[in-house]
């Protein structure tokens, strides 16, 4: 139901992973995760270590932020995120790594775990692991079920069905027991036994690599989906695996499936087996234009134009500079903007591709609503949106969209669907929350 | 010096899908039905044909910029679309300063004044067509008779068409199936040669420029009324086959319900609306005064439409069932 | 403080249009207006019932008792309506065969007890009377002028005089569509005007 | 002035007051308007009359009698004489087949049945189209025209129906219905006249088949 076929465009597709450089300076964000942002430990002036907390949780639904390198603090100041806003960030000037205590450096693999599954999580917690796709929700809140709700089945998100985007894919490659170990680890934590790692049909050298790598691992499977957008989508991708659908304003949990994102797998098996918290990803840099498309190992805070420079330079007709996939990535605004937990990849695209299109009248075709793989009224809620009748919006569902972009992306007449969407979505929710507050 | 950057929200990238292209592709699937009328009435078909175009496309331009003060909306093909359908409905011996006039009020009357493209409320060249059948009645019913290679500009031999020979009640000088198909009757433009219609409908289905819901219901819902009729009474009424091949039920099914900007958007509603589509036009077909009943029928189905969007609503991901 | 007389019947006639701008008493607009002649008729008539029923309730407005005003003014719109009614059978019979059925209408006709309700309960008798003649004489000319468009177009007469040959009247506008068509394109039209000015 | 109050003796005072003048106001309109209202309504007919069968001295409105025709109506039929020599009749006959009911005519027979004129009384069929008829069935134009025909023998119904009469074109309900009001007057006409009509001769092709039916 619902989705569409966008071209897939996988340039960077099969390219090793490359290390880059260290940076001269990082800037590391204290809310690169879903919830409240993480609050600084460190001073101006103060010398870090890779891998030191620099900054702690500010409650449950937040997540430890650490030094992605060795260096003196150069200030604590704000600078733009991948969304356009001004938020705080610990500036590092870089200097050659001196790793924190207790991280393993070894490559070799650490199959077997004999934690409990609660030290599992508070490794997981401590370790900083979100989730690697986009979203950025903590990792060890999803672990930690609400009470009432019995996972059943351990999701691994590999589907990576966003156009362009690589960097999930080449890990599996090249990470390919690892990631297999941290799902194992990821059941042990969640108590079920049973897991799925979904790969979508265009990545085959993956789905048999996993499926060779699982052999002594019965508990997992793997599944081959067949390319869809927004199959990556937790909803869409519980009832692509399960045939089950997640009711309207529930968790997921409640469906007894549990998704992660096979580089938040990867990221756990670091933490848990490594001791070693997110300071580094891998990130994707594509774009038709680029010089050297490819997947990058690099640490966070690193700023985007040092990836763009790594791969080639900035091509003299980049118009755009996206965070993410085309489909749901946010432009940038400049290309200073660091790398964090969640940046899958890094898209350029020229001056044809970019600008928006004259936008016509609505025909009323309805591709919007046969795009939706939420089931709206795309056109109604972009008409109710500009109208500002919230109430009606709520009626309609809006609090349902995913944000994909299935709209937008289908319309003939060029019209800003999302946009609108996203508006509604923004005061029909703050509306929701204070009607809760009182 | 640093590039210049577009900031916008997600999605990124297009399907490259616009309205002009969809309404080319229905152009384009027009025109095996256009060749029809070409061969068995001549030139006249050509000549009413461009007149209607002409007239719709300097309408909406004149309308558009002098009148309405916006961009010009004429490339999007929609304007042409519309002339091209009206033609269809008209007969080919039609006097063309009436075209001009069903032109007139298909784009001012039924476009324009509702803002244009992807206002109105009812199919613009049905409104045309509707107005010229009752306001020259004489004129707009009297179809030449169809002659192979055709060089007459316009003839003067008329003749009765399937569904007026219907309604009179001699189904014996119901002209064969294979006439009806390959267009050798009386009748408007796009009304005869069914089987270039169909060809024209498959395009656009393979194209996905409409989808099966529509056209489908319509020719089903006819099929099975006139069947049970014919089944009851094999004297008075016409067998389902005649029904679908003759009239304006191929075009109005395939071309013109399917007209995105008047008909429902959800593919539930679109069955209700196809089956009502279907139900009215038997019903005047049978019942009624009117030997034709396909534009009558469209036109209302268009009025109900908003209220099919209203209530007709896609499957909600994850809804929960009230109890 | 005296209004201007001529200001009252302007007014009427334009600034407060019964058809134009307040959109009363559609029913007859749209029935009646199938000529030019039959739109004048019934407009005359229901300006002849205006000015009585106007001139009869500003005299009685301090008679009547709140609670029976409506029944009060409906008897005596009625009154005026049926001698009308005989009048016209008895002396213009041909105009009385094609308005026949909307003459008792305009006891209904909402204009008339509009300005009954909204103007001569409230004012004096002689500027009742002219809020009559100037009301009825907007209706009047709304009614002519929707009669003319819609008898040229549909049947190519004006007041029965031929313009062009028959056969390119548009038989739409004398049927009912046309009377809606016509209407809603002139009052977009007197739209347009009332704002430029 | 200060307004009435609305207390129940003022109410019933007032409405009664007025009700009472409005009575005798239209009374008195009444009767000054009910003689000229007859003799408009008695115009009318004389008009019609005329129109339809010319030339007489007599005064038909004052001497006319009842038919009965097919299905039992009553239709009024006017003699038309000069110097007590009758020319014919004047029949106001009707028919309830119209595409919008009624129609009503005045139709002029000569004592032998031939038609003399007809004029149009009363119709409320689609203005432009059915309208027409008014006219059309007096041109003599193709073969629309009923003037001069007997309706005994010659095929007074519509070419569709595999008569001699060309129908108005796109308004053939309109003209079925007048040839059958023709006809009913003629029939009834004929019957008062003692004539065996035959039925099948002039019936629309529907009663004929009602007529095989019974026999």
């Amino acid at each position: 139901m619902g989705g569409i076929h966008p071209p897939e465009n996988k340039i960077s597709a099969g390219k090793a992973i490359e290390q880059i450089p260290l940076p001269g300076q990082v800037t590391i964000l204290l809310n690169q995760h879903l919830g409240a942002p993480a609050i600084p430990l460190v001073q101006r002036g103060d010398r870090v270590k890779t891998g030191q907390l620099i900054a702690k949780a500010a409650g449950y639904v937040s997540a430890n932020i650490h030094s992605s390198v060795t260096g003196k603090v150069l200030k604590l100041d704000e600078v733009f995120d991948p969304g356009g806003y001004r938020r705080q960030a610990v500036i590092i000037e870089v200097e050659p790594d001196e790793w924190a205590e207790d991280i393993i450096l070894s490559t070799t693999l650490k199959r077997d775990c004999t934690l409990s599954p609660e030290e599992i999580i508070q490794k997981i917690q401590e370790g900083g692991v979100v989730g690697m796709g986009g979203a950025s929700f903590p990792t060890h809140v999803k672990l930690n079920p609400p009470p009432g709700s019995k996972p059943e089945v351990l999701i691994v998100n590999a589907v990576e069905c966003e156009p362009y985007l690589t960097s999930d894919h080449q890990l599996m490659l090249e990470k390919g027991m690892e990631i297999i170990v941290g799902t194992k680890i990821m059941m042990m934590a969640l108590k079920v036994n049973r897991a799925v790692i979904a790969i979508e049909n265009n990545k085959p050298d993956a789905i048999s690599l996993l499926e060779r790598l699982a052999i002594p691992y019965s508990q997992i499977e793997i599944m081959s989906l067949a390319v869809h957008y927004p199959q990556g989508g937790e909803k869409q991708l519980i009832e692509a695996v399960l045939d089950r659908r997640v009711p309207s304003g529930a968790l997921p949990v409640v469906t007894g499936a549990v998704v992660l994102n096979v580089g938040s797998v990867f990221a756990t098996y670091e933490a848990v087996q490594k001791n070693k918290p997110v300071i580094d990803r891998v990130v994707c840099v594509t774009g038709k234009s680029i010089k050297k498309p490819g997947n990058y190992l690099c640490r966070i805070g690193t700023s985007v134009q040092e990836l763009i420079d790594f791969a080639g330079g900035m091509p003299d007709t980049a118009a755009k500079v996206i965070s993410g996939g085309p489909m749901m990535g946010k432009a940038l605004v400049n290309s200073q903007i660091p790398v964090s937990k969640g940046t899958s990849g890094i898209l350029l695209m020229d001056s044809k591709e970019a600008p928006r299109q004259k936008v016509y009248n609505c025909i009323r075709c309805g591709n919007c609503i046969d795009a939706c793989p939420m089931g709206l009224e795309p056109y109604l809620l972009m008409n109710l949106s500009e109208l500002s009748e919230w109430e009606n919006m709520e009626k309609e569902r809006i609090m349902d969209c995913i944000e994909c972009g299935c709209c937008s992306y289908v319309c003939p007449s060029n019209r800003p669907l999302l946009d609108h969407l996203r508006v509604g979505k923004f005061k029909v929710g703050a509306m929701i929350r204070g009607r809760k507050n009182q | 010096m640093e590039n210049k950057l577009y900031v916008s929200m997600s999605p990124h990238i297009h399907s490259g899908d616009s309205i002009s292209r969809k309404m080319w592709e229905v152009i384009i699937a027009l025109i095996p039905a256009l060749l029809v009328p070409l061969y068995f009435f001549g030139l006249g078909s050509i000549l009413v044909t461009s007149v209607s175009i002409a007239s719709c496309v300097v309408f909406e331009y004149l309308i558009g910029r002098f009148l309405l003060k916006q961009e010009a909306s004429i490339r999007d093909g929609s304007a042409i679309l519309t002339g091209l359908l009206l033609a269809f409905n008209l007969p080919s011996n039609l006097p063309l300063w009436i075209v001009v006039i069903g032109a007139l009020v298909a784009i001012g009357m039924a476009k324009m004044s509702f803002g244009g493209l992807g206002n109105n409320i009812f199919n613009p060249a049905l409104v045309g067509r509707v107005f010229l059948l009752i306001s020259f009645p004489q004129q707009m019913t009297s179809w030449p008779l169809p002659k192979a290679f055709n060089p007459d500009f316009m003839d003067a031999a008329t003749g009765a068409t399937p569904l007026s020979i219907m309604k009179s009640g001699h189904l014996e000088r119901l002209p064969d199936l294979q006439d009806l198909l390959i267009g050798n009757t009386g009748g408007s433009l796009g009304e005869i040669g069914a089987a270039a219609l169909i060809i024209g409908g498959l395009f656009l289905l393979i194209r996905k420029v409409i989808s099966w819901h529509i056209p489908l219901s319509i020719l089903l819902t006819v099929y099975v009324f006139t069947g049970v009729l014919r089944i009851a009474n094999p004297e008075l009424y016409a067998d389902p086959l005649s029904h679908l091949f003759s009239g304006g039920l191929m075009l109005g099914a395939v071309f013109m319900a399917t007209d995105y900007v008047t008909s429902p958007m959800v593919k539930k509603g679109q069955l209700i609306y196809g089956i009502g589509i279907g139900i009215i036009t038997v019903c005047i077909r049978v019942f009624g005064s009117y030997p034709e009943g396909v534009s009558f029928a469209i036109l209302l189905m268009n009025g109900v439409t908003p209220l099919i969007n209203a209530y007709c609503k896609p499957k909600r991901f994850g809804e929960v069932k009230k109890k | 403080m005296k209004k201007n007389k001529f200001s009252i019947v302007l007014n009427g006639l334009i600034a407060e249009n019964p058809i134009f701008v307040l959109m009363l008493g559609m029913c007859p607009t749209l029935a009646t207006t199938t000529s030019a002649i039959n739109g004048l008729g019934m407009g005359l008539a229901t300006t002849f019932v205006l000015i009585f029923s106007n001139l009869v309730i500003s005299l009685i407005k301090n008679l009547v008792p709140e609670n029976v005003r409506i029944p009060s003014y409906i008897v005596v719109i009625a009154t005026f309506v049926t001698i009308l009614e005989m009048l016209m059978q008895a002396y213009l019979p041909s105009l009385h065969e094609s308005l026949g059925l909307f003459i008792p209408l305009i006891v209904v006709n909402c204009i008339v007890l509009g300005r009954a309700e909204s103007f001569a309960s409230k004012n004096k008798v002689f500027d009742s009377a002219l809020d009559g003649i100037g009301i009825g004489l907007g209706f009047t000319f709304a009614l002519g002028l929707l009669g003319m468009i819609r008898e040229l177009l549909g049947a190519g007469t004006l007041l029965g005089f031929r313009i062009f040959p028959e056969h390119y009247g548009m038989l739409l506008f004398i049927l009912a569509p046309g009377a809606f068509i016509s209407l809603a394109y002139l009052i977009a039209i007197v739209n347009r005007i009332r704002k430029v000015s | 002035m200060k307004k009435l109050e609305s207390s129940f003796k003022n109410m019933v005072i007032v409405l009664g007051c007025i009700t009472i003048v409005a009575a005798g106001a239209l009374g008195w309109i009444n009767g000054l308007t009910a003689e000229p209202i007859r003799l408009a309504a008695i115009a009318k007919q004389e008009q019609a009359i005329r129109l339809v069968s010319p030339g007489y001295d007599n005064q038909p409105v004052q001497e006319k009698y009842e038919l009965t025709d097919y299905e039992g109506n009553i239709l009024t039929c006017f003699p038309i004489k000069k110097q007590g020599k009758i020319l014919g009749v004047a029949i106001e006959t009707f028919s309830m087949k119209g595409f919008n009911g009624e129609v009503r005519l005045m139709l002029g027979l000569r004592p032998d049945g031939v038609i003399n004129n007809y004029e149009v009384l009363k119709q409320t069929e689609t203005p432009g189209l059915g309208t027409q008829m008014t006219s059309w069935f007096k041109t003599e134009k193709n073969k629309q025209s009923i003037l001069n025909k007997n309706p005994g023998k010659d095929k007074i119904w519509v070419a569709k129906d595999g008569g001699d009469i060309d129908a108005i074109t796109a308004a053939t309900i309109t003209s079925r219905a007048f040839l059958d009001a023709v006809d009913r007057a003629y029939r009834a006409y004929m019957e008062h006249c003692g004539t065996v009509v035959d039925v099948v001769t002039t019936a629309t092709i529907e009663e004929k088949e009602a007529q095989n039916e019974k026999e």
